[in-house]
């Protein structure tokens, strides 16, 4: 009896294991979690290093309270300057960066992650100024993103953005659910 | 440090008045309502029953009632009524439509806008059984937007696939629009956001009022308790006996609409409940 | 150790099958790929996203000039909005600008005319050949047989008049519309102090379906809602209008002129009241003896007292009006009518109509109007700017013959039933694509499309004798020359003698005809009007059933009327009148219509209006009467004598 | 393809070898309507709805008329099950096997309309993994009791089936099948138990909760629908379970069943027919003395239009036959009488069903609108028919290899000796 279940049960797990992985994987590649990426970017040196902590710098929202999510090639040219100098002692100068160059001022090189479908009417504003009573922010970057400033691959940390983990946090936050909150 | 409590509970109730009175039938409602919900567009949309569009601009005649030339005519544009029912006994307040959907892809919103959700819809068409006032539409057909026709396409409607149900919100995309404008400007209070629909909005005449219930001081709530109000064939309104109002109510729901039509005239109070009264 | 067996075979298969299996649900990977399957069968279009702005404009193809602000995503128009309220034309801007069907290049005729075959060619080659040919005909001394249509007095319109006129040509003519009907039956057209009125007395002008310059009327009918101002509509059709009004006056079909004449009739009789009109005495006269107020009860189906009544309140009334123009996009043309109408004003010297005219618009070329024009006028070449008379005017089919021995350019955006008979099409611009003094275009232009003003500046550039006709080349600079409106200072007349053939036509046609006993007349619906709206799809949506209903046109008829020729509802039937005869016509039985009339929804049946405006129901105009009337030179089409089967 | 050929000569001997002019044609026509619904099937599927004269206002059309049909007759599986097993009325058990697959095929075509009514169908799944429930383990909407409770007794209905296919003379052989299929037997009293509690809720909800519960809508609402929708399933259900048994045994020219069963069968039909016939009576006098006026309307209002008030008139006509031909005895026992008498009930049964949605959806929703009509198209036609002509060749095929009528088995069994 015993030699059966093992039997049975190895390769049960073993497959489990296996097709769960595979399956993950094309579901993760389906719900595009993954971005390619042109121009390599390092959120952990421009955080660290530079000392950006503000991820509006470039992040930032439009005049009607849109969010405008990846910065054009034209944000990044505003420091790195396309006629700067391409070398310098002091950290506190951007330098040209000659891989901007094959690109206009209106690119943006990178694809999105946790791109939200044409049906949700995702505010990042209305998020990001949400306050508790004592006037601590209810959600920051990361409570979504994932704790980007640490990165400097494409992956994403806090895996897909589901309908579950919006109406998770919503409950916790006692929000409302009703669907016409991001729905329309 | 004491900072001001940042309401977050939603306290508004939108409503709709529509004066008949004022309505001269342009259609612009129509145009604009279309336009801004990206309503599907066919080569030939005669087949009225099968034609998708939230605002229907009705012809209303009381040629059921009077011969000519005692006739009159009016239009009455027709959106979702945003019904919201009653308490009756055990059952509690709901739209019937709401109640019915098998796979909870409408539900009545904080502000008591019924919503609907395409990508959570089977198709199943029963709230459209349920639906009194034929307001919500189906896609028969695949949505269509022929050529350029994509480019003048509203980025905050989703355009609904083939097989689902598609409802009048109120243009509920404009008030969370309108949200993070004020959101941008430091407003953070939920119920300091006020909008207007499409519809409302480019009213010619000012036929169309839009604004909250729940605020007595608010022109809606001011008109629709007028006597010129009247709800489409919710008998219940005509119950002027309290005690009796209250034991129908307890019996059973009635749709309870939350958009109010306003004349003075008598025949079209008539024409839009099924017996006639006078 | 025990030997495998294929019985162990077996269970090793199954873990692995259940357990592939279980792993793949559980990963959520079927479900996940319903969705996908779901998504991909129906390959949903997402709308370009991009930032919102808003951006204004002002409408240069309308002549009230429509102010509009529009909602903009990125580069797109998504919206028009606006607070002033906007004429129906301007409002579906977004939908001529996004039209499938624009024309993108100048087009040149292929095939035969009619044909609808064209091949793209430049526009230095369409200026080009289009110059050479007017330039040989100017050549040849035979200028005036250049004629141009122009849909509206817009500036479009007015460069226009002035390209023609400076090429030596008398013939511009503008689509017939109140303004153009009412200045030529007039002397000027009418301006109406409607915001100071206590008592306007409407023959069957539609004044807020329509009517004049629709978003201005709808402005003027709130305030007359505010101030109690009282209407009296007479109307055959239960309409809107008559609905709205303090008073409906049922009339007979077509009999709006033999009330008026009634009226004045008991004014000038009852009341000793005077005009100061040229010929009025001469008028009166012929009023008084050829329509006594029993003729006239008899013909309008209105009471003796009636009458009586409405005359005495009209004469009592503060600061009453009279409104004449009968319709409400199309406007009824019988120059009796609009005089008999002005007349009551006159007699009761009302102050709230004064007659006006615009510097830089002449509606009387060679013929009096469009109408007698096409009938009997001649042309070699002719422009057509916006106009569609082919559709129109009830000369369509004489239109399309004269037309195709001649050299037609039509400007247009989008294709109408008049293009398909032209030899070049031009294509023009929406005015969310052309800029003003006071805005920037809204959006691009499409592809090759110009500006109407920059294609006929640079026509008349082209042109040797035109050459100099305008001092600029910017379509912008053209504003400057627009031109002005001023009251017309022209002395009212009664015209009785061009007019007298007319009254004794009226008194024919009303009376009982066994032939054909029945009166067709049009009625219009929302955004319709008169046809304009047909091509936009969101026209389409917003038509009521009781107008157009699965591919079928159907025309109202009272019921018992109905039941008189056995008619039920959504029957086919045929009608038929001296001109010729309209089928696949349905029946729609209703009270809101006179008994003895059919009335026919106007601006369908399009042969060649974009996918969505062509093949949708019947266009009447083509058996609609057709006796054009000496002072408007337009045909007066509104009641008809029709019978059906 | 040779192989092909001789396959397709194989299948073809196999049904058509043996069989009368009459039942060649029958089979092709029966063969042709299922072609139809194949190809008009994917029309549906690949290409929408739109095809259909369903529309916003009429939003069910003949699909929805063959769910409840079939539903309400198939409801004779479990009243019958309930009687044989529970109730121990073993007379029952020669039309057993016959009751179970029939109450199969109904449910299985039911879930087949449902799925051809959904605009979605590759979303089918939502109405399980986002179910509406309200409070408590009731549901808030009547479709998701439908889809719960109905799947459920499908469910049940299979395991019904199995020991039908399990006696199959073949695989009875073997003794496991055997002892699998005599223990299925024995404990099918749970079955038909567990068939019946879960039978009460979907004939009450799909029949007439469904329509019952929609308030705004004066035509429908009545809150005893649901339990008259019980009542009807079974007294309709067992004239029809009757009924079709009673059909073959003529085509066949054989006794399949013995003659007291169907009039057993038929008896208790028109007995609770009985009980329908009043419920509905109280219905009609609700409807016009209480719920018409509560919603603002009259009655003889709502039943004008294209369908009229002679549908009702029909259903009260065919009421007398099963009352009076299936609850005396003197007609009962009349073969004559009974087949009418049975007739008549399903006649009644289907009617309802019918002038429930036809006058529901024709009656105006606005006082300034006129009825509407419903006509189906081809589509419409050709997947309904079709699916009851795969039903049909499902029967057949049943009464050719399975032992569906164990009396027959019986016979034959003692004939050999």
């Amino acid at each position: 009896m015993r030699r059966s279940l093992l039997l049975f049960f190895t390769p049960f797990i073993i497959f489990t294991w296996i097709f769960f992985g595979i399956s993950q994987k094309g579901c993760d590649s389906v719900m595009q979690a993954d971005a390619a990426k042109k121009i390599p970017f390092s959120h952990k040196t421009h955080v660290e290093k530079y000392g950006i902590s503000d991820c509006t710098t470039c992040h930032g929202y439009e005049e009607n309270g849109r969010f405008k999510g990846l910065p054009t090639i034209a944000e990044c040219t505003a420091c790195h300057a396309r006629d700067g100098v391409t070398t310098s002692d002091d950290h506190s100068v951007p330098r040209k960066k000659t891989m901007f160059d094959s690109y206009k001022d209106s690119d943006q090189p990178w694809g999105s992650f946790a791109k939200q479908p044409d049906l949700v009417y995702f505010s990042h504003n209305v998020v990001m100024t949400a306050k508790y009573e004592d006037g601590r922010l209810k959600a920051r970057c990361g409570s979504c993103h994932g704790d980007k400033a640490l990165t400097t691959d494409t992956k994403m940390l806090k895996g897909k953005m589901l309908m579950g983990q919006c109406m998770d946090c919503h409950t916790a936050l006692n929000l409302s659910n009703k669907c016409a909150v991001c729905h329309d | 440090m004491e900072e001001k409590k940042i309401e977050v509970k939603m306290k508004r109730r939108w409503g709709m008045v529509v004066d008949l009175d004022k309505c001269t039938g342009c259609g612009k409602c129509s145009v604009a309502c279309n336009q801004e919900n990206n309503m599907p567009i066919f080569e030939d949309d005669s087949d009225v029953p099968k034609r998708v569009a939230f605002l229907e601009l009705m012809k209303v005649t009381n040629d059921r009632d009077a011969k000519f030339p005692d006739v009159k005519t009016a239009y009455l544009p027709k959106m979702c009524q945003q019904c919201e029912g009653n308490n009756s006994g055990k059952h509690k307040a709901e739209p019937p439509c709401v109640s019915v959907c098998p796979a909870v892809a409408t539900d009545v919103g904080d502000d008591g806008v019924v919503s609907q959700v395409w990508s959570r819809c089977i198709g199943c068409r029963y709230c459209q059984t349920a639906c009194p006032y034929e307001a919500r539409a189906f896609n028969w057909w695949k949505p269509e937007y022929d050529g350029s026709f994509k480019k003048s396409l509203n980025t905050e409607v989703s355009v609904a696939s083939r097989g689902t149900i598609v409802k009048c919100t109120f243009c509920s995309h404009i008030w969370k629009r309108e949200r993070d404008k004020a959101v941008a400007k430091g407003i953070l209070d939920i119920n300091d956001v006020s909008y207007t629909p499409a519809c409302v909005g480019t009213c010619p005449t000012g036929a169309m009022v839009f604004g909250d219930l729940n605020d007595p001081d608010s022109e809606v709530s001011k008109l629709a308790s007028t006597d010129r109000a009247v709800r489409l064939t919710n008998v219940i309104d005509d119950e002027k006996n309290p005690e009796k109002k209250k034991a129908l109510l307890n019996k059973k729901q009635f749709a309870n609409p939350k958009v109010y039509y306003l004349t003075s005239q008598s025949w079209l109070r008539d024409m839009m409940r099924f017996k006639k009264n006078s | 150790m025990k030997k495998i067996e294929r019985k162990d075979f077996l269970k090793l298969g199954g873990g692995a099958v259940l357990g592939g299996l279980s792993g793949w649900v559980f990963s959520g990977a079927p479900f996940l790929g319903f969705q996908w399957l779901a998504e991909w069968t129906q390959d949903q279009y997402v709308p370009v996203k991009g930032f919102e702005k808003y951006a204004q404009a002002v409408s240069d193809s309308c002549p009230a000039g429509c102010k509009v602000s529009v909602r903009m995503i990125g580069e797109r128009a998504v919206k028009i909005e606006s607070k002033e309220g906007v004429c129906p034309s301007c409002h579906n801007a977004l939908q001529l600008t996004y039209h499938p069907e624009r024309i993108s290049t100048p087009l040149k005729r292929k095939g035969n005319k009619g044909d609808g075959k064209f091949a793209p060619v430049s526009w230095d080659e369409a200026i080009k050949d289009i110059s050479a040919k007017m330039n040989s005909i100017i050549a040849e001394g035979k200028a005036n047989s250049i004629a141009a249509i122009n849909k509206n007095e817009s500036l479009n319109g007015q460069l226009m008049e002035k390209f023609i006129r400076s090429a030596g040509s008398n013939n511009v003519y503008y689509e017939p519309s109140l303004k153009s009907l009412t200045s030529s039956a007039l002397g000027g057209y009418v301006n109406y102090d409607f915001a100071n009125t206590d008592y306007i007395l409407s023959f069957g002008a539609k004044l807020v379906e329509g009517w004049d310059s629709s978003a201005d009327m709808q402005k003027i009918f709130t305030g007359w809602k505010a101030r109690g101002t009282k209407i009296v509509q007479a109307d055959t059709v239960c309409t809107m209008t008559a609905s709205l009004a303090a008073e409906w006056v049922p009339v007979k079909p077509g009999t709006e002129a033999i009330l008026a004449f009634g009226i004045a009739n008991y004014l000038i009789t009852g009341k000793r009241l005077n005009s100061t009109g040229e010929e009025f005495g001469k008028w009166s006269q012929l009023i008084i003896n050829k329509f006594p107020l029993a003729k006239v009860a008899s013909y309008t189906g209105v009471s003796e007292d009636k009458i009586k009544k409405i005359g005495d309140e009209f004469s009592k009334a503060k600061n009453p009006v009279a409104v004449a123009g009968k319709g409400a996009c199309g406007v009824s043309a019988s120059s009796a009518e609009i005089i008999a109408i002005y007349c009551l004003n006159t007699l009761v010297k009302s102050r709230a109509a004064t007659l006006m005219k615009n510097s830089a618009v002449t509606y009387t070329g060679e013929f009096a109007g469009l109408d007698s024009f096409i009938k009997n006028g001649s042309f070699s070449m002719l422009f057509l700017n916006n106009a569609d008379p082919v559709y129109k005017s009830v000369f369509g089919e004489e239109l399309k013959k004269k037309m195709e021995k001649a050299f037609v350019v039509s400007i247009n955006p989008i294709m109408n039933d008049s293009a398909n008979y032209a030899d070049y099409i031009l294509p023009s611009l929406s005015f969310l694509e052309t800029a003003t003094p006071e805005n920037q275009p809204v959006v691009a232009s499409f592809k090759e499309s110009k500006d109407t003003k920059e294609v006929i500046i640079s026509l008349s550039k082209a042109i040797e004798k035109t050459k100099n006709t305008f001092a600029f080349s910017n379509g912008i600079d053209s504003f400057k020359i627009s031109g002005k409106e001023s009251a017309s200072g022209a002395r009212f007349s009664f015209n009785v003698d061009k007019i007298k053939n007319e009254l004794d036509a009226l008194d024919k046609k009303f009376a009982s005809n066994a032939e054909y006993p029945l009166f067709m007349i049009p009625v219009e619906a929302p955004l319709v009007g008169d046809g304009d709206g047909l091509a936009f799809p969101y026209v389409l949506k917003s038509i009521d059933p009781t107008v157009f209903y699965r591919e079928k046109l159907l025309v109202q008829i009272n019921r018992e009327t109905g039941k008189k020729y056995g008619l039920s509802e959504n029957e086919s039937i045929v009608i038929k009148s001296e001109r010729g005869k309209l089928s696949k016509v349905y029946v729609h039985l209703t009270d809101t219509v006179a008994p003895d009339t059919v009335a026919i929804p106007l601006g369908f049946g399009h042969e060649s209006y974009t996918v969505y405006g062509s093949e949708k129901g019947v266009n009447p105009k083509k058996i609609m009467a057709a006796d054009v009337d000496p002072l408007t030179g337009t045909a007066d089409w509104w009641s008809t004598r029709v019978k059906i089967s | 393809m040779d192989k092909v050929k001789k396959f397709f000569k194989a299948c073809y001997d196999g049904i058509f070898a043996g069989t009368s002019k009459n039942m060649r044609i029958a089979l092709y026509v029966l063969f042709g309507l299922t072609a139809l619904f194949l190809i008009f099937a994917i029309q549906i599927l690949f290409w929408g709805l739109g095809y259909t004269d369903m529309d916003n206002n009429f939003t069910w059309g003949a699909w929805i008329i063959g769910d409840l049909g079939l539903v309400g007759l198939g409801g004779g599986a479990f009243t019958t099950g309930y009687i044989l097993y529970i109730f121990r009325v073993d007379k029952l058990r020669p039309i057993i096997n016959s009751t179970v697959l029939i109450g199969f095929m109904c449910y299985l075509f039911t879930f087949v309309f449902l799925l051809f009514d959904l605009g979605q169908p590759l979303r089918c799944w939502f109405g399980f993994a986002y179910p509406n429930w309200g409070k408590g383990v009731y549901p808030a909407s009547m479709l998701t009791e439908v889809f719960f409770c109905l799947s459920f007794y499908f469910c049940i209905l299979i395991v019904e089936l199995i020991p039908v296919i399990l006696e199959h003379k073949v695989l009875i052989k073997n003794k496991y099948v055997a002892a699998i299929a005599h223990y299925m037997h024995l404990l099918m009293w749970t079955m038909a138990a567990g068939g019946t509690f879960l039978s009460f809720f979907h004939q009450g909800s799909l029949g007439g909760g469904m329509w019952g519960a929609l308030y705004a809508k004066t035509v429908w609402y009545s809150p005893h629908f649901f339990y008259m929708a019980i009542v009807a399933a079974m007294a309709g259900g067992t004239s029809f379970m009757t009924l079709i048994p009673y059909i073959a045994s003529k085509i066949l020219n054989k006794e399949l069943v013995p003659m007291e069963t169907f009039q057993l069968l038929a008896r208790i039909s028109g007995f609770i027919f009985i009980f329908y016939f009043v419920f509905r009576i109280f219905d009609i006098y609700k409807a016009v003395a209480v719920y018409s006026p509560m919603g603002g309307r009259a009655y003889t209002d709502m039943w004008g239009g294209y369908y009229g008030l002679w549908m009702l008139v029909l259903e009260i006509i065919l009421f007398v036959g099963p009352l009076v031909l299936l609850n005396v005895k003197k007609y009962r026992d009349q073969e004559k009488y009974m087949v009418t008498g049975l007739a008549c009930a399903v006649g009644a049964i289907v009617i309802s069903k019918l002038s429930v949605l036809l006058h529901g959806f024709a009656a105006p929703n606005f006082p300034w609108k006129g009825f509407t009509a419903y006509g189906p198209t081809i589509q419409e036609w050709s997947i309904t028919l079709g699916c009851f002509a795969v039903m049909i060749l499902i029967y057949m095929a049943f009464v050719k290899w399975f032992p569906l009528f164990p009396h027959l088995e019986h016979d034959e069994h003692e004939a050999h000796h």
